[in-house]
């Protein structure tokens, strides 16, 4: 890669840009996609405060509307899917990964009817599945099928936007399987008041992907890093959000129950009985370390195969990612504040 | 000459009896809120008749995308007393204040000068109809590229969406101004000013209510469409948070507390329309 | 003119006294927007014999509307009763239809001429008149030559003339053929000449075909002509002044009977009790 | 005694003089036509500029959200060619084609009823103001559940959205019907279902068509909401996935392609209105 | 009744000819929505006189309000024109009012009787009539009760009666103070005594503020009672069949003038032509 256009990329210890000043914090405007709580956490136990930021975020249905929103000035920093930061750089947009978040998960449930016909990943042949419309969800359900054994153009896609939609399509019949989240997985299976689905075939995603590689990230535009200070900005805002992530991935089930139920009204100890595996399925696909341009790659090239007609080809990883989110993981820290 | 006016107990027994067609007792709020309530009995009898087969269903085979009346009035008691429901709910009516308090001339003028002016018409129909049928929602990565997040880009995902009804309904009255009083303002020699004011408009009005109160229904739909697709507080944020976490219960408290708010509104609005075209009540035949 | 029927030289001799419509201190007071009450017509006691031609007149806003609003069951009485037959008025009854003093409203606009004959024809009283499409129109085309409308068939009521709607309507009920026949100044918007041919239209159809009718006018010398009894209202709602007969056989001729002494007597009397001056 | 008819030449000739007021040529589709179009002209060179002035500022200051004309244009006519924008597009109509088949008996059954009925308005106010005020799309998985993803679905979704202009409209229409008409009716002794065939239709007509032309805008566009949430084809469907992918050319040239079609519809609509309302001409003073 | 003004006297007696209303050729032809042209009124040769008051009588559907339609410059005549002074008319003239035959529809229906008085004073011709509400419903008062209307401030003309709501229209029209006073058919929906009333005041209006009145009615002696010249017309638009001059001195009198042999002898020939029989 030539990353002449983007001096910092060389420099993934950030040391040619000054660190923020805790004591007068830069206000920043994040967009995030709806009920993602990471930066509200990370905000309120004080991790963006101790790098000298001053968070204020607000939320958008999907990565294209906050993509979109970054370009209007609406927002500084926002969150988006690798693919669509792939396919606004495809068309146009100048824009820069400045903190890799996600991982894929090691799972993926395939929900089917507890009591239902299909008891294994073969019967889905000639069925239909539904998934939500973002490329990467049919990447990962390909993924998923091929490695289970299933020609994944026997299988009959139907796309449901409404994630909450789901279920009650599988419920009423429309489809005979569902490509979901765990928390869907574990809140019908065998609970009280709840539809009766449980989890097909072998979801282990390391089977397909890559789990080094970035999946979702924060992401700039071009215009606004061309200022020295948003850069200082950018090398701070990853710092901070590792940094919270690091902490977080220590808490245990009883730690967690609280947190969950004020951010995300979940009862953690109510839908996983407080089971490790359930909670670990839950809540950890965040990285914690630099960019992984291999793995990336990798995974952009599992999209153009899966996906060709929903992913753009061509972009240069290298072009596409700033230095700030090639640095190191950080050391583990206590949070700087308590919101309670 | 006076006509013989009957006053007293003569007037209060006249009032007693069945009125005649057209022609009600008025000007007593109470009564005609009482008599108002009265005749739709009927339905929210049809509304408990729903909710208590339902309730009887649920505990038969309970669903829980659809939950149980009971159910769903514990989650709603929950959230309005110690949740955010409420709260949320002020917010997006703020919103939705706002929104109107632009739609409404706006659409109101825009429809009605329309109506009124075959000049306007021509420059504006294309634009209007071009519009109105572009769904606001599809073009919505569009309002927050030039709008932003905030009030901004609601109220013109409202205008865009809710002005419509005003501007048809205004339209079509004020095109609709009868041929003889088209005449006699013109005789009268009113100005083009005066005319509007004093017969287009009051011709109009009708007209006019009907759209705004279809905007007002519509503008607290879109309230919720818009909360949902991009919203950091308000009734639509809150739904779309109950259905992102599956809540479907606390999805079904919040939109029937849409509603009920909806359905408040709409009642106070007919009252309003009631008195504002008092004078048709001896022109109609309604019953 | 041909001579009366037999119902009408009853009702006239007094031979057999069969009532059509009968009141019963009927009232009538109207509830304003502005909350007071207005005398539409103080309770009047009356029985109008089946097959008899009644005028009623009055000054402006005496009640004459009202009164025929309440026989036509469009109005309920404030008081007392109307019975048509032996059948309490408890809404329009089948036999009556009602040409309205404000005509030109309640044509159907939408509707050719022609069609709004047809809606007379079609919502007749009794049996249909016309078998077939075809002999229908002829129908309609007779009913309009009769009023002078003979080439209009296709035009809207809003492309005529205000006498020209106006027997319109007059047309339209006549196509009806009720038992009873409600006309609120059905002519107050025709030339003289138009009017005088009217007149002999409608006594004429009232002779052949036995009918009642109800005829509201503020022309005393077309009452006299035209009705067995006028009926004088009281100012304001006043309620029944008088109740005159006119004792002149049929068939009265236009000329002549402006000429008969009884005619110049009951004009003088009739005259007088609407103006004030006795 | 026919009226002087005058035809021939002389009849020519007195079309060709500016008809008075209120008064037209009729009956000549073409004509009409012709000047149905001439005077919305100078709407169009409003769009027109709007386009052009676009197209300029893209020149000067390309921003790939809103594209540049041209750009669209190109992409419009790749995706009518040989892409799948007609395809989705007719998929789209034909739904909305049966949910309309629907919806307008329905809505105008159910609005003219309650505007004609007072047990019926008791009955069905609080259910149909509480269904309207209801965003269908927050509780789209209880539609799902009972109706699945096809198309009987949809039709459900575009019919609490679509169908209240209809029933407001036609409601309101058949309340106003003028006193002394509907007296008309009593006297001719015209049975209920002739009252409302005969009288109350006719003259409820001009509102339920204004009712209807609203429901049409507003079921294409919840055509293409409905596409977006749980879709599989159509053009929302399709839109969703310029969403997706980010082309937000595709994106407007999908959209504005809807626009145009819902115009036309529309204006075919606005002939046939004028065409059922003709006799109003001698009745409204509107220009 | 006190005597005509001067510039009446000059109309009548001819000494200055100074023309209100001049129409040269002016025609018009209606376009019926079936698509056939009805003739409304056949070119028409006529001046008026400033201070003038002419009567226009005819057959139902000769085109006497087409007549005053185009005066009032609210239709367009299909040849011909017409001059209001010195000025085509193109528009209504800011000089006249029209009271319509239509006089129901022609009300405000959202306003009260008072307000709709009050509209007419508010648009009047000329300077403001009142300078304070107060004494501008003093104003409106007084016109109520010139045409027998004192009681109805507040009612709604919904609840009228017909004729009280012809007398609103008329007083709305008064209240305008116009230099040319239109009327067409005003007193059609009154009684003999009204009419007389009404017939008077605006006689009396005419004669104090110099006005000029066009008047249709088809009641022929009303015609010559009140006018200088009765202008008769064709049957079918036909145009102008006669115009007569009222060549009897004003102040006129209700009961003498009837007797007035000159008045007899025009009364038996205007009758003639409209009735046809001459
Ligand atoms: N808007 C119109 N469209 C078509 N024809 C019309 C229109 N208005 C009037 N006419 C025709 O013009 C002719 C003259 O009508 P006009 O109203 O002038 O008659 P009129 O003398 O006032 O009659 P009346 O005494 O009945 O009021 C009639 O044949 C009428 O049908
Ligand atoms: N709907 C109504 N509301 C209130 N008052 C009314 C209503 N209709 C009629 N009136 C009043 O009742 C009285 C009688 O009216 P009506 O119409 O019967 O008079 P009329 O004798 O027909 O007069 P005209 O000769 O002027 O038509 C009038 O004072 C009128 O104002
Ligand atoms: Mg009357
Ligand atoms: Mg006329």
């Amino acid at each position: 890669g030539c990353g002449n256009d983007s001096p910092a990329s060389a420099d993934p210890a950030g040391t040619a840009v000054p660190a923020l000043d805790p004591a007068n914090p830069v206000t920043v405007k994040v967009i995030n996609t709806s009920t993602a709580f990471n930066v509200a956490l990370a905000k309120d136990y004080g991790f963006f405060r101790k790098y000298g930021l001053d968070i204020q975020e607000s939320q958008l249905a999907n990565g294209t509307q906050v993509l979109a929103a970054l370009q209007g000035g609406s927002g500084e920093i926002g969150y988006a899917d690798l693919y669509a930061g792939i396919n606004a750089k495809a068309q146009g947009f100048d824009i820069k990964l400045v903190a890799n978040n996600n991982t894929n998960a090691e799972e993926f449930p395939i929900l089917v009817k507890a009591d239902g016909p299909i008891k294994s990943p073969a019967d889905l042949a000639g069925r239909s599945i539904a998934l939500p419309p973002v490329p990467q969800h049919t990447v990962n359900l390909r993924g998923f099928l091929k490695s289970n054994g299933v020609d994944p153009n026997a299988v009959k896609y139907t796309i449901v936007q409404s994630q909450s939609a789901a279920p009650q399509a599988l419920a009423g019949g429309s489809v005979d399987a569902f490509f979901g989240q765990w928390i869907q997985a574990y809140s019908n299976e065998g609970q009280p008041g709840a539809y009766d689905f449980r989890v097909l075939g072998d979801p282990d995603s390391s089977k397909w992907s890559n789990l080094k590689a970035t999946t979702a990230a924060f992401w700039v535009t071009g215009d606004w890093l061309k200022d020295p200070k948003n850069q200082a900005v950018a090398y701070a805002f990853d710092k901070a959000l590792h940094a919270s992530y690091v902490w977080f991935k220590t808490l245990k089930p009883e730690q967690l129950q609280p947190i969950l139920l004020r951010y995300q009204k979940t009862d953690l100890q109510k839908i996983t009985g407080n089971d490790p595996k359930k909670v670990h399925n839950l809540l950890t696909n965040t990285q914690t370390g630099p960019f992984d341009f291999d793995a990336t790659q990798s995974w952009y090239q599992l999209g153009l195969e899966y996906a060709p007609d929903k992913i753009q080809k061509g972009v240069d990883l290298r072009q596409l990612v700033y230095g700030s989110a090639l640095q190191p993981a950080p050391e583990l820290i206590q949070p700087p504040e308590n919101p309670s | 000459m006076p006509d013989t006016i009957v006053t007293g107990t003569e007037a209060r027994e006249a009032e007693r009896k069945p009125p005649a067609s057209g022609i009600r007792p008025v000007g007593r709020a109470r009564r005609n809120a009482r008599r108002y309530f009265r005749s739709r009995v009927s339905g929210w009898t049809l509304v408990a008749l729903v909710v208590v087969l339902w309730e009887l269903y649920s505990n038969v085979d309970y669903d829980p995308t659809i939950s149980s009346p009971s159910r769903i009035a514990e989650t709603w008691w929950g959230e309005a007393t110690t949740g955010d429901l409420l709260n949320q709910l002020t917010i997006t009516l703020r919103t939705m204040a706002e929104a109107l308090a632009l739609a409404v001339p706006l659409g109101v003028g825009i429809g009605f000068l329309m109506g009124r002016s075959q000049v306007i018409w021509g420059l504006l129909e294309p634009l209007v109809e071009i519009l109105r049928l572009t769904p606001a929602t599809a073009i919505l990565p569009i309002y927050i590229l030039f709008l932003g997040l905030g009030d901004q880009m609601k109220v013109a995902v409202f205008l865009t969406g809710g002005i419509f009804p005003m501007i048809i309904n205004s339209y079509a009255g004020a095109r609709g101004v009868s041929k003889i009083l088209s005449e006699t303002a013109q005789t009268f020699r009113l100005s083009w000013l005066q005319t509007q004011r004093e017969i287009a408009l009051p011709f109009a009005m009708p007209y006019i209510l009907v759209g705004m109160r279809q905007s007002l229904g519509m503008s607290l739909v879109l309230a919720v469409v818009i909360g949902m697709l991009a919203g950091n507080d308000g009734i639509g944020y809150y739904l779309m948070f109950a259905q992102q976490n599956f809540n479907l219960r606390q999805l079904l408290a919040g939109v029937l507390t849409v509603a009920f708010v909806g359905y408040v509104f709409n009642a106070v609005f007919l009252l309003l329309e009631r008195r504002v075209t008092r004078w048709r009540r001896s022109q109609t035949g309604a019953a | 003119m041909t001579s009366t029927t037999e119902a009408q030289a009853a009702a006239l001799t007094g031979g057999v006294h069969q009532e059509i419509i009968t009141v019963e201190g009927a009232g009538k007071d109207y509830l304003a927007l502005d909350g007071n009450v207005v005398r539409g017509l103080s309770p009047v006691d009356l029985t109008i014999e089946r097959g008899a031609f009644v005028s009623l007149v009055g000054r402006s806003g005496c009640g004459k509307s009202t009164f025929l609003r309440l026989v036509a069951g469009l109005e309920k009485p404030t008081s007392g009763t109307i019975r048509i037959g032996t059948e309490r008025v408890d809404g329009p009854p089948d036999s009556a239809r009602y040409v309205f003093q404000n005509y030109n409203e309640s044509l159907l606009p939408w509707r050719t001429v022609g069609d709004n004959i047809r809606f007379g024809l079609r919502h007749g009283h009794g049996a249909a008149r016309a078998s077939s499409k075809a002999q229908e129109n002829e129908l309609i085309q007779e009913h309009l030559e009769e009023v002078g409308l003979g080439g209009t068939f296709n035009r809207y009521p809003g492309e005529l003339s205000g006498g020209m709607q106006q027997r319109v309507a007059i047309a339209r009920a006549l196509a009806a053929l009720p038992e009873l026949l409600l006309l609120d100044e059905p002519f107050s918007a025709v030339d003289a000449l138009s009017r005088s041919t009217l007149q002999d239209l409608i006594l004429r159809i009232w002779q052949e075909h036995g009918l009642t009718v109800l005829f509201v006018t503020h022309d005393i010398e077309e009452a006299l002509y035209l009705s067995q009894r006028v009926i004088v209202l009281r100012e304001k709602g006043g309620g029944v002044e008088r109740d005159v007969t006119v004792d002149i056989p049929y068939p009265r001729r236009q000329v002549d009977f402006r000429e008969d002494p009884r005619y110049l007597r009951l004009r003088r009397e009739v005259l007088g009790l609407v103006l004030g001056t006795e």
